[in-house]
């Protein structure tokens, strides 16, 4: 086994970035994530790479559509209120086909809310907080070592469907440490033919999201590229659902808790999985709906007021009753308590 | 016998018929620039932005690569491009409601760190694309479709001088204001446009160039008052001349 | 390359193109001809349906370029009619 | 036992970051899988701060810990906020220069003044720290004395001397006591 | 019946929301929700009210804001990518417990995209485009009666429950004339105990979405709320379901095509029926659901790529074949689009 | 015998201890505007706005009505609360990186209409609450977590500087700057607080005190020394000032 | 007939959105819906501008006509664009100043010609309307009459004179032409 | 009311007040006394557990209000003591 590191999990995913390949950061303070900032501030620069602390988070997410346009790979990170800030430019971003990385640590909303560690904004990563037709391909990882490895490995989605991509965490796995390996392929940027280079011995190129009279084409050419995603990149991870007759659907921080719970319930012999989504757009659908027939319930588990649960029940469409255990507010639940959820599921007793 | 061109269309100005109302600031504007793009060889490392305002399609008339940039954001658009292709020409153009109102943090911003390109302000003192509304730099009195009575500036506010403002910072190297009042003023023009393209090949970080604009349209007036109505009483408010000027250092 | 010679004291002279089908009849050019070369039709109509800048007094142009500063819509080219050669 | 679950808490300048950091790094060999918590948030400025240490042979469901192991409490409101959650099978190593505590499975460690007659009262930490390793053996004694030296290292080599002994001093001082 | 008057959506919301009694307007230019911010500009200064050209979308939604924290009834009015802008201050309102309106005219996306009619912002209206859990009350009318009465209530609704309610519209039903009986009632806005108005003879009020340790407290005290307005506040219309045996689901805009193309339909004998909804949060999922039982088929159409569908998915969970048919880009269906949706539905051959 | 009170707690201070760091200059600023607001008897009508950055919770230190507003957005909620209760008082505070980085346009827009509120500017160079980034006003060479090895003007562009950006403007009625640096410059920053609220008083318009204020645990230093440091180094770029004054008017 | 729908297309300045807004408010009383829809986008900043009235006895589905009843078409990018989606019960009024058409249900009116002859141009559409509710009489012609000279008096009362000379020429265009 | 008479040449005599419990230790009303009245604590916390400023030469204060004003969170009163009688 290549050798472990100890890291947090913001500086794990900024070196994952830069491993992946970023080009530029730019990205403005904002808790829990300041340490992702602080990590890039002094280490891009040792890679001849930008960095820019941006007046704003609106003037760093179209610093990332600058550099993307100039054919870099790009990215900013923020926290919740910083992220809404961003949504015109993601809408942008996706409407002019080109490749980003977005990173939201997640803290309690709404408002200024408090730095504490949520999911809250699941609704808003998965269906477009921002204007118009278009999705973004969202990375939810449960573990540092996946901080690390999933922003070495957008920018590689992100440019093979010139679409942006997600990275959806909380300032739980942002400011915990953790071993993990480091990346170590070589980067390697596609070419991009469409990228604004100037014009020298070639026509002219233009990226736009507005065509006069052809927006309809251009939105059938997004959701073209939106279908081929949900076919190619769902991607979850399954613990104990071989027998299980109860299923935990559960990502990020409360995906550990239920891997945890699943483990103590086990000992009492309640037969409960957890299916852990990895991509939560494109979400499992197929994935869940398949375990339909095996289950007696699904719990879905969230630290919100219940919003990925939607996603389950599109999945399970009544096939089998799904019930929802969530915290507000930045409140974390323990693994006792969903344990205790859990139990009360299987003697009958719902919550 | 044989004839010596003295004008012909820039090689760099596509060969098609410009949206913009007849009389409109931002085709003089255009056209200059095409000129300066083939005076000075620049068509080949271009990459410009353009802004939301009537010239959203500059790139169907800059024969350039070229982008749409979000209202505003042009500025931090550029800034990206230019960090990542620092050997980029990179143009920026913009219109008053643009740069000024909602995008005056990023054009600040990028005056600030000096960002290495070239902002072309076309201040026409009104929203021309949304219809004639109030802009930053509407003068007072002004009737749009915003301040029906006319701009009170005493609940509306001043028109904002963009070029003060930029002049109280350390980083530009070239500020300038001018007018499209007469071929004179255009000549002028482009003068000071070409500068500020030298400031940015030399990378002597952030050029710009005010260009007192007519807008026939919403200025409510033909093309040859428009631009008289310049002279006369834009550039009363706003002082055409040259604020900063590092090229020659 | 040959030069018009600027001192000459010979009569120069001029001739005006129009890119007929982008001029809009702003009558930018008509107002700042010197020498009120152009005029701007009344009685016919271009294909963007405008009517459109002609030179009416060709003989009158004294090349001063105020008609190909001031168009918006670069509509207007100015050569100098010489009798020299030029080489390409 | 493969799992092990470690508070350290005290106030801003006493070191338990550090102590949290080192310990969580020097385990990695050891365990497959290590967490590493720090408080933040409103306690940030000013008041207590702790950081959350687990390690453990299977993957950790939570950074934060449930079931304490063992507790490293430097000063009063660090003792007050943490000791009650203490399971009957934990122990608790409370500075006894800052604070005071009663149970059995309390070890009082007059870690200030010990650091302070060292030198540097700043080495309270690394002091406590040897006494905790000395009951609590989830790393190797050695190892974990080398870390600290390594990462003292960087004050200069007055920090490495003092630190030196006073993880001695903590190793020793129940021993030391008991005599 | 009172007098017509004609007068286009956007004016007509305009002047419905002078008469519920909107205090302060804030609004940037944006097509095609302009004559809106026209009116309002040529109308507030004559009822001595506020009217604001604000410098961006951002500092609008932050001055409705401020007047609501002041008491006031406050608006902003924009189209989709200021919506976008405005998401971070719609999070701040719902955060804070603040009452106010906001209208989006939609416009084609994402990014720029065009000024042409969509229903494209659906998610962001209903989902929470902002970050945390929060939900406003969004009003999507049909008619420019509607447009009127709609915006005259908002204010009602928005205080009575203290949170914000949006009006979700596009430019086709606000650039287009229709007449309409003007709104008569006397704004009666509640007493506002909670207003800031200086602590004059009493102590101090503070308003606030953060509270060191208390925010999940204010989660759920808003999380109550929601539940109030999702028993209270459902709105929506029939036509033609009491036999019908194919339903459509549709709003705004495209709901009047639908109406049209069920009274096509039915000439020929085809039984078809309308769900309108006139709140697409809270969302009739109850009524949807109790139709199911009567339906063969659920045919929902959007002037997007298939985003209202989930909410009627959702309703109906498997118990109904559920179809979608949009349009996107600025594409608006004709009557006759429609109708051959529904010819192919209940000939067999589907979309 | 008896005893005169020379100086006691302003009534309009909450009898709470205030999170601040030791030796912050909010502590301070919040001290002086709470002796105002008893001086002046403005408490009762006082709505304030806090901003976000380490003084967000204000609102627990001053015992006036008073709210939230998103990061550098308190201008445009000012705005709001102003025009809807023309006679409360609006005092607006807010530090360098809510008023001149996210905030800068919202200020400077609210200052170009003349908006009849006070904003308390605390400049003190740095991001206190999210731990010590780069402020917008940052010295050159200053280090920080996002300028590791000091600010670098070439990439990181110049401090701003916020009152000469004001001044270029009409509206504004008083603006200034001064510095926490010693019992002498809080007493002088106090009377210009005074009269910044005195022009709101009297319907001046929009006053702005700029206050270059001590963060001895971002700035790296203790809390005497950081106090010199504003006198040394801070106010040699930030110069301390009456730019505008109309109270006299 | 309780259901008509109308084009009115020309270019900019030719008025047509005053016909289409007069003809919908004239409307309010005899019909119980009614629907004005201006185009707009792209094709403000010159070109052709159109709008469409509907008035129904029911609700209108959509303002946008599917099924014109009747055109007026001002200028030839009119024609062009909208004469092919005339259906055979229609009816076209073309000005025939300044567009040519052909076809059984158009008629060719010279408005703009009549117009300048009553001395101002700009009533060729009051002119073309005259025609157009002679022969689709969707509203009363004095109700449209009285209408007209309402909205004129606000441009003085030689326009008053001008349009009503110029509806009633309008009215009477195919009669006199017949004769 | 009473006053102290300013240009009495009797000396003044002053009392500090402190709110130990809000003090943090700062120093800075210990820099700026010009007479050296307060110091802070080396070997006590107040309640906050930090070190906490104290007069500790009371009888030196000449009532010129640098602590009060330096002091960042209003720690510190100052009183005059007079002969006088004060009517309320
Ligand atoms: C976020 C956002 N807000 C508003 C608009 C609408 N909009 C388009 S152009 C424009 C203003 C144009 O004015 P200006 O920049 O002065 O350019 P001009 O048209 O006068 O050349 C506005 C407000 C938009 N497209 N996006
Ligand atoms: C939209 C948004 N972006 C970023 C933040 C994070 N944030 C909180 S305070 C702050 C800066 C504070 O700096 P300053 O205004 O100088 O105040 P100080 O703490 O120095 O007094 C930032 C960036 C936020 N809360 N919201
Ligand atoms: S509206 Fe004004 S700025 Fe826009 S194209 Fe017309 S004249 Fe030019
Ligand atoms: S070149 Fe000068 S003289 Fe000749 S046509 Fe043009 S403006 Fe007139
Ligand atoms: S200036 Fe140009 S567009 Fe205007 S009339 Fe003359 S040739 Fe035509
Ligand atoms: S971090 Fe700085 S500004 Fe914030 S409380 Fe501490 S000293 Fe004050
Ligand atoms: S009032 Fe002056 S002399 Fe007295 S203690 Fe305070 S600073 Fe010292
Ligand atoms: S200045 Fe105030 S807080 Fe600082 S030591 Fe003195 S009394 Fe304490
Ligand atoms: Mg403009
Ligand atoms: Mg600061």
């Amino acid at each position: 086994m290549a050798k472990r590191v100890l890291m947090t999990g913001n500086e794990a995913l900024g070196e994952g970035a830069i491993r992946g390949g970023c080009d530029c950061y730019f990205g403005y303070p904002i808790t829990p994530q300041n340490e992702l900032t602080a990590y890039m501030a002094r280490h891009m620069p040792d890679h001849d790479r930008t960095f820019i602390q941006s007046e704003s988070e609106i003037a760093a997410i179209n610093m990332v559509f600058g550099a993307s346009v100039a054919g870099a790979r790009s990215m900013t990170s923020s926290s919740s209120p910083g992220v809404s800030l961003k949504q015109e430019g993601m809408s942008y971003l996706a409407g002019c086909c080109l490749p980003a990385l977005i990173v939201n640590v997640m803290r309690a909303g709404p408002g200024l809310g408090d730095i504490t560690p949520s999911q809250a904004d699941y609704f808003q990563a998965t269906r477009g907080g921002g204007h118009g037709d278009y999705r973004t391909v969202v990375l939810t990882p449960a573990t540092v070592q996946e901080m690390h490895d999933f922003a070495a490995e957008a920018f590689d989605i992100a440019d093979r469907y010139r679409n942006p991509v997600m990275i959806l965490t909380d300032g739980r796995l942002g400011q915990m440490m953790e071993p993990l390996t480091l990346w170590d392929k070589e980067a390697a940027p596609p070419a991009k033919p469409w990228a604004l280079t100037g014009a020298a011995k070639r026509i002219k190129r233009t990226i736009r999201s507005y065509y006069a009279g052809r927006v309809p084409e251009n939105n059938a050419r997004i959701q073209a590229t939106l279908r081929k995603i949900e076919q190619n990149e769902v991607r979850f991870e399954t613990y104990m659902m071989d027998d299980a007759d109860i299923m935990l659907v559960a990502f990020g921080t409360a995906a550990r808790l239920c891997r945890g719970a699943v483990d103590c319930v086990r000992a009492d012999g309640i037969r409960a999985g957890l299916l852990r989504p990895q991509t939560v757009w494109p979400f499992p659908h197929e994935a869940i709906a398949g375990y339909c027939d095996q289950l007696k319930t699904v719990l879905t588990v969230e630290m919100n007021a219940g919003q990925m649960v939607e996603d389950v029940r599109l999945a399970v469409e009544g096939r089998t009753p799904v019930r929802f255990y969530g915290t507000i507010g930045g409140d974390v639940p323990s693994v006792a308590d969903v344990v205790e959820q859990i139990r009360l599921l299987t003697t009958g007793s719902e919550s | 016998m044989s004839e010596i061109a003295l004008y012909t269309r820039p090689q760099s100005l596509e060969d098609v018929s410009m949206h913009y109302c007849p009389g409109c600031g931002h085709g003089i504007v255009h056209k200059l620039i095409a000129e300066l793009m083939d005076e000075m060889d620049l068509r080949d490392k271009t990459v410009a932005v353009a802004p939301v305002g009537c010239s959203v399609i500059a790139y169907e008339y800059w024969d350039v690569d070229c982008t749409e940039a979000a209202h505003g954001r042009a500025p931090a658009v550029a800034t990206g491009i230019k960090r990542f292709r620092p050997d980029a020409f990179v143009l920026v153009y913009q219109g008053d409601g643009d740069l000024a109102s909602i995008g005056i943090a990023e054009t600040i911003y990028a005056a600030n760190r000096g960002e290495n390109f070239t902002t072309i302000f076309i201040n026409n003192t009104i929203y021309g694309m949304t219809g004639g509304q109030m802009a930053p730099t509407t003068l007072p009195g002004q009737v749009t479709t915003t301040s029906p009575t006319g701009r009170d500036v005493a609940t509306m506010g001043y028109p904002i001088r963009m070029c003060e403002i930029y002049d109280t910072l350390e980083a530009p190297s070239f500020i300038a204001r001018t007018m499209l009042d007469s071929p004179g003023g255009i000549r002028k023009t482009k003068t000071l446009i070409r500068k500020a393209f030298e400031a940015q090949v030399a990378g002597q970080g952030f050029s710009v160039v005010e260009i007192l604009s007519p807008c026939p349209t919403y200025m409510r007036m033909d093309p040859i008052q428009a631009m008289k109505h310049i002279k006369d009483k834009v550039s009363e408010y706003f002082p055409v001349k040259i604020f900063r000027d590092r090229t020659a250092e | 390359m040959a030069k018009a010679t600027k001192n000459s004291t010979r009569a120069r002279t001029f001739r005006i193109k129009i890119h007929k089908d982008f001029c809009k009849g702003c009558m930018l050019c008509v107002e700042y001809c010197p020498k009120d070369c152009l005029a701007v039709t009344t009685d016919r109509l271009n294909a963007k349906g405008m009517p459109f800048t002609e030179c009416v007094h060709p003989a009158d142009c004294v090349g001063c370029r105020a008609c190909t500063t001031v168009c918006p819509d670069a509509v207007i080219e100015l050569f100098e009619i010489t009798d020299e050669d030029t080489d390409g | 036992m493969s799992h092990h679950e470690v508070i350290f808490s005290g106030s801003g300048g006493q070191g338990l970051m550090f102590l949290g950091k080192v310990l969580a790094k020097l385990a990695l060999d050891a365990y497959e899988h290590v967490t590493f918590f720090p408080s933040y948030g409103a306690e940030v400025r000013g008041g207590t701060s702790n950081c959350q240490v687990i390690l453990s042979a299977t993957p950790i469901a939570s950074p934060v810990v449930e079931h304490a192991s063992a507790m490293v409490l430097m000063n009063q409101p660090s003792v007050d906020r943490f000791l009650p959650q203490l399971p009957a099978e934990g122990m608790a190593f409370v500075n006894s220069s800052l604070a005071s505590a009663e149970g059995d499975n309390v070890v009082l460690v007059p870690a200030s003044d010990i650091a302070l007659e060292l030198g540097d009262v700043r080495a309270a930490n690394v002091t406590i720290f040897g006494t905790f390793l000395s009951q609590v053996p989830i790393i190797d004694k050695a190892v974990a004395l080398a870390g600290i030296q390594a990462v003292s290292k960087r004050k200069g080599d007055k920090a490495v001397e003092i630190n030196t002994r006073a993880f001695e001093r903590g190793l020793e001082f129940l021993t030391a006591a008991a005599k």
